[in-house]
């Protein structure tokens, strides 16, 4: 019942441009997570990201992408991505027990020295949770996208913090 | 601020914290995910204790995420009500988690351990942050994240449990969705997500028309997740065809906690006042609820295979909970049963999951008329599927009996007299049903050898980890019953009731 | 009638909502074909999405009596903060935010869940399906994988 | 006055059930569990009789329930000391019976067997010690589910069938009575027992009363009145200690001694009497007596005669208390360790024939009496009991019930007093043809499957109890106070009557 799989042939011109373009496109995505000077954007950046990898998966076929991106790592990036998320909250709420909640931040943070004011601590903070965000997001969608993607393959998908 | 006022917080962070942990464990050692998930989980259960008793003894936490004041910040509240219902959750997860160590193997492939402990861990997680949250929005993902599991643990079954797991997909996500778009019409007259800021604005607004279609939105939404009796179609297949830990686990605490959010829509969110006199809900939802108690067990009657029957059985006793609730503004006895039948169900149904579980691993067997013979062959699940079928009809000591006597008493005294009647017949539904197992598993003689060469294969004895928690939990239902029969249990129910605002104290 | 027109007009993009979460639920209830039945799903979602986000637009009858610039993005930027423009409610904007991951969460799971679907019964119709789980449960045998 | 033997006498039985599981290997050892927790059972309850002889009843409050003013506890009065007595006393008789029994027919799942017993003799010891409602209900319901494994001990088809007809009239009749209790409470705040009746029931409409003590009368449909009697012939396919001990005594006995209570110590007689429920009480408890004593004559089961007898019997105790006055009462509340002696006898008796010639029928008992003379000597026994015949105690009990009938004075107390006399006679009519068959009759054919000659009495731990059950039946008529009994009756009317 599986239905018939054409096989492409290969192009040059895709597999040039998907090849030149990749790069361009994850850096844009950096830019997108942190390089915007404020919150947001983690989720947005990891999904451009993501769109990077699908990309050069979707030309190079998922033999090939599994070997560029391996289920492992892509675990590896959702769980790193969310403990970076946590962990911030974690240090936080570590070193401020007794004065402060959540998200709070503590008069410790090594960055106080060579920022000093406390807006940018946060963002600071901020950096931290949109990369998390990014890496997680992008981790999951191209996981996603092997999912999806016809394989006698059943992995399933659920958790997108 | 003292530290046990970190604790709500520090569970449900920790509880997600633990999960991608595991993920990432899983990849070392397929067998680390379930010993980090049960540590982890018995410390939140030591956390949740103490988070009871200072509840109890000192009054609700109230926890500003990030230090934002409560109408800008997302505010966790815990008060006797959460912390009752986080204690029964968090020692059900720990007990499903034991349980699913040894049904698993059979169920589940073994390269998916340590996803579906992910998974079941992310639930958890699900669970207790609706459990804490004190805010609309933050509930909805909770609720999010605690169905989007759901519906992977039981697709993760495969075969016949796919189709319906999709229909879950669809009716829970429209349920949710409808959730959300309720909380949209009251946000868009309140302007606030908080539910103590909105408890506090509501009762000038409570003639608005987009107030009270937020609140039908809502409770037809929560409803859906909750199995609420002509919103249950998506149910029983699911409860049938999941995995054995995964049917116990959601009959036992996911549907709780979903019915929990309707508690807090009427009683903390919006008020009785309102559902009485503005939406006239209260008699409606007893009778919606005496149709619930009445039609499931009648098609639980119907059912031939084990789990179905108690799924339906599920929508029966979901009934007496929404009884319960529908009574309250009438009588505090009504809330009482409400909040009593919470645990007594989440024990009473979980073990009997188990069990059909368990049945169904070591004999192979799902057809209730094949079952002669079961109480020899495993002595152990039999009896505490007794104890836990007694529980259900409601056979004093057992638990279900007093949940059914405050039910009783809160007809009585809301001079509701029908529901008298239905409570009693419902018994006896109960009674028809669960007795034909009780009769196939130990009375009825084994005639022909059916399935005597498919029983041989299996020779193996149970592994302890499966029968341990059922009978845990079977004890539960006597000990509970026990307990709910005197008077200590009493400060935890004056403080829900005031909690709750119900302005009477028992 | 004119009170009518003034009124559809004056909220029209909710009323926009409403017909397509009317349309899409139809589609969710109707169609027998699980992607379908999804995309369905996926529209009910959006629609609620765009309701949400217009009840951001705070500024729509103020507009008429005062004749301030409003409906400007929830950013501050210099020129609004000294022309006293009302912005949009970032409230609900950042709600949905999150709410559209959840949706594509969703719509994730349950893709999964039809592929799974496929290639257990070579087909996602859903009348399809429940007629071969009854061809199952007639010949009492185990569910096969149908492309294996 | 506050002594823990109350709980202690219930703990004996659950111990025992609890020790008997694990020692389901050694049958030695498993009957032995058994017979030990009877006697001290029996001991135990006996002790607190002469406490409540002196005029005091000992209370114990296991806990305070979250009802204002429902505990769950024991209260020991005169009429549950009788109750209570009669039970634990024939336990251990009937242990000792049962372990002849089952292991002469070698019969299968003794320990499941023995396990249910000790249950349901936990649930009527309770029952009979029970304070309030409440717990009463507590153990009524662990009666009922205690005894379906013994009910439908043989698992045939037709044992389960028995089976689920005792479950389907006696779990309906248990949420009757959860009705009653409930309601009971709503309407008086308590549900404690109260010589003479709860005295702030009398507020409430008569209408509700009536409801009330339908309800209750439904409730109680243990006392297997009629027209709801018919689960207890049926349920008559147990094996024969069960018969013995659960069916004419723990089972019914518990619904009628329920009876008596809501009569006595709930509604009470002023209540009862203004508002002519007795009179509908008595009538039913009439009509049962005359209508199962015809039904008995029609049967040829030995066991199935004994049950529509039992049927009968237990209207006796009815009627004593739906008269209302002091003798009659006093009658009932006799009648009840009577009886309970005198119909255990005639129910080992009939064990006894299965275990030694595996016979059920009367018409196949020919000639019987020559080959098992003590056993059909003590059945003669029973029998001339029952029809209230000196010098058997049943005597004493009816001599109450017809003076308490007649003191009711009115052209009902005659009727009353003619539907006992009549009653009495159908007795005769049905038990004396069984005697005379077994003396007197020549034997129609073989009455053992392998010859004559190997008719014999029936093992010494069979005959033994069922001799005992004989003697003090006959004890009982010569010393109507032994175990406390005749005094015991004497202060509970005098508790419900007020002065002696």
């Amino acid at each position: 019942m599986t239905p018939e799989r054409k096989v492409y042939k290969r192009d040059v011109i895709i597999e040039v441009t998907a090849k030149l373009m990749s790069p361009l496109i994850l850096l844009f995505g950096l830019y997108v997570m942190i390089g915007t000077g404020g919150t947001g954007g983690g989720f947005q950046g990891g999904t451009i990201l993501a769109t990077g990898f699908i990309l050069y998966i979707t030309v190079f076929g998922s033999e090939k992408g599994r070997e560029k991106v391996p289920e492992s790592v892509n675990a590896f990036f959702k769980s790193f991505g969310l403990f970076l998320y946590n962990g911030a909250g974690w240090i936080c709420i570590l070193f401020s027990l007794a004065a402060a909640q959540w998200l709070n931040m503590p008069a410790f943070w090594p960055v106080t020295d060579f920022v000093g004011i406390a807006g940018a601590r946060s963002f600071m903070v901020a950096y931290m949770i949109s990369v998390g965000i990014g890496l997680t997001v992008m981790a999951s969608f191209v996981s996603q996208y092997f999912d999806l993607a016809w394989k006698e393959d059943d992995e399933m998908e659920g958790d997108e913090g | 601020m003292l530290l046990v006022e970190h604790f709500p917080v520090l569970i449900v962070g920790l509880a997600m914290f633990c999960a991608y942990t595991m993920l990432l464990a899983g990849y070392l050692n397929r067998k680390l995910p379930f010993f980090i998930s049960l540590a982890m989980n018995c410390v939140f259960f030591i956390m949740s204790l103490f988070v009871l008793d200072h509840v109890l003894n000192v009054g609700p936490i109230r926890y500003w995420q990030g230090g934002w004041r409560p109408p800008w910040g997302i505010e966790y509240v815990i008060d006797a009500m959460n912390a009752y219902l986080l204690v029964i959750v968090i020692s059900i997860v720990i007990l499903g988690l034991i349980y699913s160590r040894g049904n698993v193997k059979s169920e589940i492939e073994e390269r998916k351990h340590p996803t579906f402990y992910t998974l079941v861990q992310l639930m958890a997680a699900g669970l207790y942050g609706i459990t804490v949250t004190g805010d609309l929005f933050n509930m909805f993902i909770w609720l999010e994240i605690a169905s989007l599991t759901a519906y992977a643990l039981i697709a993760v079954a495969g075969g016949r449990a796919l189709r319906p797991a999709y229909n879950y997909v669809i009716m829970g996500s429209v349920g949710a969705v409808l959730y959300l778009f309720g909380v949209g019409w009251i946000y868009s007259v309140t302007g606030t997500l908080n539910m103590a800021d909105m408890r506090l604005l509501l009762p000038l607004v409570y003639d608005n028309r987009a107030v009270q279609m937020g609140f039908a939105m809502i409770v037809v939404g929560v409803m859906i997740k909750a199995y609420i009796f002509p919103l249950h179609l998506w149910q029983p297949d699911v409860y049938t065809y999941a995995p054995s830990t995964i049917s116990s686990m959601m009959a036992s605490v996911h549907v709780k906690v979903m019915f929990y959010m309707l508690m807090r829509m009427f009683y903390s969110v919006f008020t009785l006042d309102f559902i009485r006199h503005y939406i006239g809900l209260d008699l409606l939802t007893c009778w919606v609820a005496a149709i619930a108690i009445l039609a499931g067990s009648i098609w639980a009657i119907k059912q031939r295979n084990l789990r179905r029957m108690l799924a339906y059985s599920s929508v029966s006793q979901m009934g007496y909970i929404l009884l319960g609730v529908g009574l309250s503004p009438f009588s505090p006895w009504g809330l009482v049963g409400a909040v009593a039948h919470i645990l007594n169900h989440a024990i009473g149904k979980g073990c009997l999951f188990m069990c059909a579980g368990a049945i169904r691993q070591q004999e192979g067997l799902k057809d209730i008329r094949d079952f002669e013979g079961i109480g020899k062959k495993m002595p152990y699940v039999s009896a505490a599927f007794t104890i836990a079928a007694l529980s259900m009809i409601g056979i004093p000591p057992t638990a279900g009996f007093a949940s059914k006597l405050f039910l009783i008493l809160a007809s009585l005294d809301a001079a509701q007299y029908p529901f008298v009647v239905i409570l009693l017949l419902s018994g006896l539904l109960n009674l028809v049903y669960f007795w034909r197992v009780i009769d196939q598993i130990y009375f009825v003689r084994h005639e022909g050898t059916k399935n005597a060469g498919e029983a041989e294969g299996r020779g193996k004895p149970l592994p302890l980890s499966m029968v341990a928690p059922t009978l845990i939990l079977a004890a539960l239902c006597v000990i509970v019953g026990i307990i709910w029969l005197t008077d200590i249990p009493l400060p935890l129910l004056d403080r829900i009731l005031s909690d709750l605002r119900m302005g009477v104290t028992i | 009638m004119e009170w009518l027109i003034q009124h559809v007009l004056e909220k029209y993009n909710f009323w926009v909502a409403m017909l397509i979460i009317i349309i899409s639920l139809t589609a969710v209830i109707v169609k027998e074909n699980l992607l379908k039945k999804l995309i369905g799903l996926s529209i009910f979602q959006t629609a609620m999405f765009l309701w949400y986000v217009s009840l951001g637009d705070v500024g729509r009858d103020i507009l008429t009596t005062w004749g301030l610039k409003t409906g400007t993005p929830s950013i501050l930027w210099e020129e609004a903060a000294e022309k006293g423009y009302i912005y949009a409610n970032p409230l609900p904007n950042v709600l949905m935010l999150t709410g559209i991951v959840v949706s594509a969460a969703t719509t994730a799971v349950a893709l999964a869940i039809v592929i799974r679907i496929y290639q257990k019964y070579g087909t996602i119709e859903e009348d399809e399906i429940i007629e071969k789980e009854m061809e199952f449960e007639r010949e009492g045998g185990e569910l096969k994988n149908a492309s294996s | 006055m506050e002594l823990m033997t109350p709980l202690f006498a219930i703990l004996c039985p659950a111990i025992a059930a609890a020790l008997i599981l694990p020692s389901r290997n050694h049958p030695n050892i498993r009957e032995g569990w058994t017979i030990a927790a009877s006697v001290t059972m029996f001991l135990l309850v006996l002790s607190m009789a002469p406490v409540i002889v002196k005029g005091d009843t000992i209370r114990y409050v296991l806990f305070q329930s979250m009802f204002e003013d429902i505990y769950i506890g024991f209260k020991v009065d005169a009429f549950g000391e009788i109750f209570a007595i009669t039970a634990s006393s024939l336990w251990v008789l009937v242990s000792i019976y049962s372990i002849g029994y089952m292991r002469t027919l070698n019969e299968h799942a003794q320990t499941r067997y023995f396990f249910s017993f000790c249950f349901a003799i936990l649930g009527a010891v309770g029952v009979a010690l029970s304070a309030n409602l409440v717990t009463l209900f507590i153990f009524f319901e662990i009666i009922t589910i205690s005894t379906y494994p013994l009910v439908i001990h043989e698992q045939t088809p037709e044992a389960l069938r028995a089976g689920h007809k005792y479950l389907a009239y006696l779990m309906p009749a248990g949420a009757f009575l959860l009705f009653g209790i409930m309601t009971t409470y709503y309407l008086a705040g308590t549900t404690d027992f109260a010589p003479g009746g709860i005295k702030s029931l009398a507020n409430a409409s008569p209408v509700i009363i009536t409801v009330l003590f339908f309800a209750f009368l439904l409730g109680f449909m243990k006392a297997a009145w009629m027209p709801f009697h018919s689960w207890l012939p049926t349920a008559m396919i147990a094996p024969s200690p069960v018969s013995a001990l659960l069916h004419a005594v723990a089972v019914v006995k518990a619904g009628v001694f329920g009876i008596v209570r809501i009569v006595g110590y709930v509604i009470g007689m002023d209540l009862m009497h203004e508002l002519g429920l007795w009179l509908i009480l008595a009538g039913i408890a009439g009509f049962t007596m005359i209508t199962a004593n015809l039904f008995a004559i029609s049967q040829d089961n030995l066991k199935r005669r004994l049950a529509y007898s039992t049927i009968s019997q237990l209207s006796y105790i009815i009627l004593g208390a739906a008269l209302l006055t002091k003798d009659s009462m006093q009658g009932a509340m006799l009648h009840i360790p009577f009886h309970g002696y005198m119909k255990i006898t005639l129910f080992l008796c009939a064990g006894a024939i299965l275990v030694a010639t595996g016979k059920t029928r009367i018409s196949e008992m020919a000639g019987i009496g020559k080959r098992m003379p003590v056993t059909m000597l003590a059945f003669s026994i029973g029998a001339i009991g029952m029809a209230g015949i000196p010098p058997v105690c049943g005597f004493i009990s009816k001599l109450y019930l017809c003076l308490g009938a007649w003191a009711v004075g009115s052209p009902y107390g005659i009727i009353f007093l003619a539907v006992i006399l009549i009653s009495s006679l159908l007795d005769v009519v049905y038990f004396f043809p069984i005697i005379l068959t077994a003396f007197f009759s020549k034997p129609m054919g073989e009455i053992s499957g392998s010859g004559e000659d190997k008719v014999k009495e029936a093992p010494l731990l069979v005959v033994v109890p069922l001799t005992i059950t004989a003697i003090f039946s006959l004890i009982f008529f010569v010393h109507p106070n032994t175990f406390y009994i005749f005094d015991l009756a004497k202060m509970a009317i005098s508790d419900l009557f007020g002065g002696v």
